[in-house]
């Protein structure tokens, strides 16, 4: 056995509170340790070149690094091993950086652990056994959840590049929040213009299947051997026969429910499509508000449909699906304002919030495009904007910003000036963010050319008497309260992850931050993977991000996805299970205790099949007689490095 | 010439131990019954340490343990254990003696104890040992309500030396003695006749079955004396490591386990080793059997399976329960 | 003496909310030593008493908050089979304080300091661990 | 206790019929109150079945991997050992042909007289026979609520005790222990094929009850014999009866 060990300085990181020299030195009384050295970048080519030349020179049979965490370079060094003919498995890291000269300030207890940490690496390699990666087949085939501009983008690319996709959206139609918008900055294009196109080509694109109004009930498998569940909620519409024509939702009695679409400020019927421009445009019967599910009675919508496309004995379908990789693009929600009693949200009708703001305004919306005062639909000569509600506060909000809010009140200032130049607006504001190409330029129009008011201050409390809304705001450049009046005010209010991100990132076993955003696997160098191979992330599920970085990543996750498919096999993990037949009694304990169900039973000793194990290692501290061991984590190595570190 | 009896009244016999405690250490008493565990723990250990190294920068330093050699003093021995200790004997103070065993068994004296009855299990009378002759430096008694003291070896004189002022010379009269042979002869142990037919017989394939290998005749057995040695290093610095000797079992799966493998794989082997070694293999190397009789494995074994039953299976080879 | 206290953390949240804490500059005790696995359910039992056995003051055991766990039920088996070692541990009358097992996420890199803090100082409190190595020995007689 | 007479009957008609091949039940020892386990294969030897308050040896570990077909004798501890074994695959069910007898608890026999009951059929809650093909007079097992209480008695005095009391007691116990592996031989459900305590010495013994007592977690039948068999009394089934008392709550 011949080992080299390989201090790293990390430039200062490391050698700011680590002796580098002492452990090179320290380290060669194991008298298997044949070569030390440090060297200021290890991860650099310089650095990896010296390995190889180390690994070659002094035939080293395993290599110890003593850098940065593994999660950050373990996959670089395994590279550079190879290249030096050293397998892979036989390289073993001591993370002296995050987990030692960054958090220990004292040198000596930094040297002396480190140290530590090195011989227990040593240890380790000792005992690593040669470990070859196996394969696993590769689905070509693409889930994506979430039918938003997100999925819609991220489904085109993968299609583009000739792999079949299935889109699964939740509500009965394809298009998310953007379809809901008015206009979009900072060119002030119609959201409906720049993005129904491309909900066609999605519908239109012959290697894209859309399952809207459907949800993805479980998940299991890993990279390239996903199995979804997903239930295609009953529709009661024939989607062959129906061709949109709208006669049923025309003689629908029922109509007095709030289109959720429109947030509630106008109603629709039992049958419904969201929207106009809605793809597919085909119904769905509301089964809580129509009247024939309810008593028996109507029908209505039956009897008008020419291509008898309604069909009320249809069932949920509930179909299974392999899948190579999964996207996530469940998009966002508008963060309730429950907590914020103060202005009055829930008690005016004309405070309401810029995606109410975007129904008023849109041609297609509530009022055609007039805006008007919900309570008595006359036209609101002054309005008041207020940013950042419940964003950036951590006592009742959201820590974070939700940094679209700067950019659309400006978009909505301009728009509504354009229509009403002698409409008077004020926005309320703590810093206006523009960080994006042309945003400041937009922002500057507003202010300059459109004469908006921008006042650096907060409003205290909001109070509608007959009809007109009184405010006590404070001025913090003029540093002076005062009281204002509006006839409408928008609230810029926080957005968060839908609801229905926690379920499936429990279903996927991809880790979710507190804030219920999906966990990027590392936020610089991996920002549209999540931690689980196989799985992408796309759109704001993943964090706030405003169009044009939405569909940048969502085309990012595309391209990585796309990664995956393009392969016909997968080198798959080869840190897994590994069962010794002599010691194995055949108890079968092992068998419950593994997530990927991947242990069986064969004549009478138990097996575990590595394309399913993850190694997790659960099974192998299960086994009372250590038959079960998990390669690259064996029980000998975990002592050994126990042993190391406690001496 | 045989040394002089002495006698005391009971009372003051335990005068007769303060005056030797005060001397050296005393173990035992003139007690009831035989001890639960055996004497053999006092000339060996069921641990002790044979010797330290130490890493002086690159060279090492072996240290042996210092013989224990203080005199000390093991009374109301009886005669099966004391038979035992002669068996030890036999094995441990013949070439290549063992200097550990030596030291402790010269600094002893052994203060044997006549029995009057047989315990519950005891059947040293089926393996021709006299409960009321036994050996020992001194052989104690009690007959008609007096404590008889008759030294039976030159360290046994010494020890009366210490005593004379509480002890009186007598001539023990007729009845004072104790029988020679035993007061009601036991069918005698069957021993095999030759070891062939024995290591051979087919019952060892069911007799071994009902035993779980725990080692509990072996560790009480007083005539048991295998033992392990092995190092191990020193949990709070790795340069020191220590070297012992403990009781092994030949029931125990690692017991001759070597670079191939173990000579006797599976338990069957196992048990009939320790039935052989008792009745058989030390019967042809030193004339008796190992087996004294005290009747602790009896008592003790989980499974009541024990050397009298497997003797007498052996033995008598009628048509039974293991064939 | 410092005490030892070994840290047995899981690849996909604790230890990753460790190197967080490194990467934030935040602080605690060098004696907090930390072993990369896994999963939190790879943390055999023989693990943690062997640390004991070895020398050290006190083990605590990292892993994914409970439904975060990237083998979806991996701290489940880790909770429960450790609140049953806890529980004999207790029952044999070794210090209960000298474990612990914690949920850590990623994103948690405070807490993990915050964490390691408040058990180095717990462990301190007991000072050396005697008790876990002479359980076999007449009150440490053959120990040396 | 005409359940001997029964057993006998039994075999004898069984192994008549050909049904079994051999019977596992205890046998008169040479000494009157020692009957040890054994296995019978010879009709004429069937006389010799003995089933009285000193048969204390749990028979169900010695059926694993069993290959002939054999008639075994069940009490309630028994049974649930042996309906374990049989889940984890250590027994073929079809291998043998169980009889549930009825059971008033064993008794401790030392110097030849017999003492008092087990602590284990003292404590004894059991009086069901997971699996069984037939019964004898398995009506008459009495147990009494009060052992319901005494069960867990002595684990909760443990607890309401302060731990430096409790290391007291279990320092003064497992000094004692000789490393015999007894309870590890007698245990139904410690089964492995090369104990790990044995080879790999992970901890060098330190912790060996601790380590068995634990992977007996979720699987010990508290059937006692593990403390019956120690040859220094140490109380090694309270590790166990406690684990079962925590994961019972």
């Amino acid at each position: 056995m011949r080992i080299g060990v390989f201090v790293c300085h990390c430039g200062s990181n490391i050698k700011a509170t680590i002796d580098a020299e002492y452990i090179a030195a320290q380290v060669q009384q194991d008298a298997k340790v044949v070569h030390a050295a440090e060297y200021p970048y290890l991860c650099a080519e310089g650095g990896q070149q010296k390995i190889i030349n180390a690994v070659r020179e002094y035939q080293l049979t395993g290599v110890v690094i003593c850098a940065c965490s593994p999660r950050m370079h373990e996959n670089t060094f395994r590279k550079t091993a190879a290249k030096a003919g050293l397998n892979p498995y036989q390289i073993e890291i001591a993370n002296i950086r995050e987990q030692c000269s960054w958090v220990h300030k004292n040198k000596d207890a930094a040297t002396g652990k480190a140290l530590k940490l090195a011989k227990a690496a040593i240890a380790r390699v000792k005992l690593a056994l040669p470990l070859f990666a196996g394969e696993s087949a590769v689905t070509k085939r693409a889930l994506v959840i979430g039918g938003g501009i997100a999925g819609i983008q991220t489904a085109l690319d993968i299609a583009e590049a000739g792999f079949a996709v299935d889109l699964v959206e939740s509500t009965p139609s394809i298009g998310g929040k953007m379809a809901q918008l008015d206009k979009t900055f900072p060119t002030l294009d119609c959201a409906a213009c720049i993005l129904t196109p491309k909900m066609v080509d999605a519908a239109a694109h012959e290697k894209i299947t859309l399952h809207t109004y459907s949800e993805v009930e479980e998940v299991e498998g890993f990279v390239g051997n996903f199995t979804a569940t997903i239930r295609k909620k009953a529709r009661s519409v024939d989607m062959k026969k129906c061709t949109g024509c709208g006669a049923c939702w025309e003689k629908c009695p029922s109509k007095r429910i709030p289109s959720e679409f429109d947030c509630g400020l106008a109603n629709r019927t039992a049958i419904y499509t969201p929207f106009a421009q809605a793809v597919p445009n085909v119904p769905v019967i509301d089964r809580a508000t129509c009247i024939k599910f309810k008593n028996g009675r109507c029908g209505l919508c039956a009897d008008v449909c020419q291509p008898a496309a309604i069909d009320f004995t249809q069932e949920d379908a509930v179909f299974t699906q392999e899948y190579g990789v999964i996207i996530a693009a469940t998009g966002y929600q508008v963060f309730s304002l429950d907590a914020y009693g103060e202005y009055a949200y829930h008690d005016s009708k004309n405070v309401i919030t810029s995606l109410e703001l975007e129904r008023l305004m849109n041609a297609a919306g509530p009022t055609g495009g007039k805006l008007q005062r919900p309570s008595d639909g006359k036209a609101p000569k002054k309005i008041t904007f207020i940013q950042c509600v419940g964003s950036r506060d951590i006592t009742r909000g959201k820590p974070y910003c939700s940094k679209i809010c700067c950019m659309y009140t400006a978009k909505h200032a301009i728009a509504i000036k354009e229509k009403y130049p002698e409409a008077e607006i004020e926005i309320f504001y703590i810093d206006v963010r523009t960080p994006g190409k042309g945003f400041d330029e937009f922002y500057r129009r507003a202010v300059e050319v459109y004469g908006v008011r921008y006042i650096k201050g907060q409003v205290g409390k909001i109070a509608e008497m007959n009809g007109i809304l009184h405010m006590q705001a404070v001025d913090l450049l003029e540093n002076k309260r005062f009281d204002t009046t509006a006839d409408m005010v928008v609230l810029a209010a926080a957005i968060e992850p839908s609801p229905g991100a926690k379920p499936l990132a429990q279903m996927l076993a991809t880790p979710m931050d507190t804030l219920r955003f999906f966990s990027e696997a590392h936020p610089k160098l991996r920002p549209v993977e999540s931690a689980t191979a196989g799985i992408f992330l796309s759109g704001v599920c993943h964090g706030p991000k405003d169009i044009p970085e939405t569909v940048a990543q969502a085309s990012a996750a595309a391209c990585k996805a796309i990664g995956v498919l393009a392969k016909d096999k997968l080198i798959t993990n080869p840190c897994v299970a590994k069962v010794n037949d002599k010691k194995c009694t055949g108890c079968g304990r092992c068998i419950d205790v593994c997530p990927y169900k991947a242990i069986s039973l064969e004549s009478n000793a138990a097996e575990a099949n590595p394309a399913l194990c993850q190694g997790c290692g659960g099974c192998a501290s299960l086994c009372p007689s250590n038959a079960m061991d998990l390669n690259g984590f064996t029980h000998k190595q975990v002592l050994a490095e126990v042993d190391a570190l406690c001496r | 010439m045989q040394s002089p009896v002495y006698t005391c009244s009971l009372d003051n016999v335990t005068q007769l131990i303060n005056r030797i405690a005060e001397k050296m250490p005393v173990y035992g008493d003139f007690g009831s019954s035989k001890t639960t565990l055996s004497p053999k723990g006092f000339f060996l250990p069921a641990l002790e340490k044979l010797y330290e190294t130490a890493k002086i920068n690159d060279s090492y330093k072996i240290t042996p343990a210092p013989p224990e050699n203080a005199p000390f003093v093991l009374l109301g021995i009886r005669a099966c254990d004391a038979a035992a200790i002669e068996i030890l004997d036999g094995v441990y103070l013949n070439d290549p003696i063992d200097p550990q065993y030596k030291a402790r068994r010269h600094a002893s004296y052994i203060v044997t104890f006549a029995c009057e009855t047989m315990g519950a299990n005891c059947f040293c009378q089926s393996v021709n040992i006299n409960p009321a002759a036994p050996k020992g430096d001194v052989k104690a008694w009690v007959k008609n309500g007096t404590f008889f003291w008759l030294a039976q070896s030159e360290k046994g004189e010494r020890l009366t030396e210490l005593l004379l002022d509480l002890l009186e010379r007598t001539i023990p009269a007729g009845n004072d003695l104790l029988p020679v042979e035993p007061p009601d002869s036991a069918p005698a142990l069957p021993l095999p006749a030759d070891m062939l037919s024995a290591f051979n017989a087919p019952v060892w394939d069911n007799l071994h079955r009902a035993c779980i290998a725990c080692g509990t005749c072996t560790f009480l057995c007083p005539t048991c004396q295998c033992y392990d040695i092995s190092s191990h290093e020193c949990t709070e610095n790795s340069e020191k490591t220590h070297c012992t000797r403990q009781w092994d079992a030949c029931l125990y799966p690692g017991f001759t386990q070597m670079a191939h493998g173990n000579p006797r794989p599976s338990k069957k082997e196992r048990f009939r080793q320790r039935f052989m070694h008792k009745l058989v293999y030390h019967m042809q190397k030193y004339g008796t059997s190992a087996c004294v009789g005290c009747g602790r494995c009896v008592n003790k074994c989980p499974v009541n399976m024990n050397i009298v039953k497997v003797a007498h299976v052996l033995a008598q080879e009628e048509v039974n329960a293991y064939v | 003496m410092s005490v030892k206290i070994v840290a047995f953390c899981c690849n996909w949240c604790s230890y990753a909310g460790a190197d967080l804490a490194g990467t934030s500059r935040l602080n605690y005790p060098a004696q907090v030593k930390i072993i990369r696995v896994p999963c939190s359910c790879r943390v055999d039992v023989q693990f943690i008493l062997r640390a004991f056995v070895r020398g050290a003051d006190g083990v605590i055991v990292c892993g994914c908050h409970l439904g975060d766990c990237h083998y979806s039920t991996g701290n489940y088996h880790a909770e429960g089979r450790l609140t049953q070692l806890f529980s004999l541990l207790d029952f044999m009358g070794f210090e209960r304080e000298r474990v612990h097992l914690e949920w850590i996420s990623a994103a948690e890199g405070a807490k993990f300091a915050a964490t390691m803090d408040a058990f180095v100082t717990q462990v301190s409190a007991l000072g050396k661990n005697e008790r876990y190595r002479n359980m076999y020995t007449k009150a440490g007689a053959q120990n040396e | 206790m005409n359940e001997q007479e029964k057993m006998r009957t039994r075999a004898k008609e069984l192994h008549a019929a050909g049904i079994i091949k051999q019977v596992l039940a205890w046998e008169a020892g040479a000494f009157p109150s020692y009957p040890a386990p054994a296995f019978f294969t010879k009709p004429n030897a069937f006389e010799k079945i003995v089933y009285n308050e000193f048969c204390t040896a749990n028979l169900s570990k010695y059926v694993i991997n069993i290959t002939e077909k054999t008639l075994i004798f069940l009490r309630p501890c028994d049974a649930h050992s042996f309906a374990q074994l049989v889940k984890e695959n250590q027994v073929k069910r079809e291998n043998t042909y169980v009889i549930a007898v009825g059971c008033e608890g064993c008794v401790q026999v030392d110097e030849g007289e017999a003492r008092d009951l087990l602590e284990s059929c003292r404590t004894c809650t059991k009086t069901d026979y997971p699996l069984f093909d037939e019964e004898i007079n398995t009506q008459n097992n009495p147990r009494e609520s009060t052992n319901k209480a005494a069960r867990f008695a002595e684990v909760t005095r443990l607890d309401s005790e302060e731990n430096t009391a409790r290391y007291a007691f279990w320092q003064a116990h497992f000094s004692q222990c000789i490393r015999c592996n007894a309870c590890r031989n007698i245990c139904p459900t410690c089964h492995c094929k090369e104990c790990v305590m044995d080879s790999d010495h992970p901890l060098d013994g330190q912790f060996y009850h601790a380590i068995r007592a634990l992977h007996q977690d979720g699987r010990c039948t508290d059937c006692g014999q593990c403390s019956r068999v120690c040859p220094r009394g140490i109380p090694v089934h309270l590790l166990n009866r406690k684990l079962i008392y925590t994961s019972n709550k």
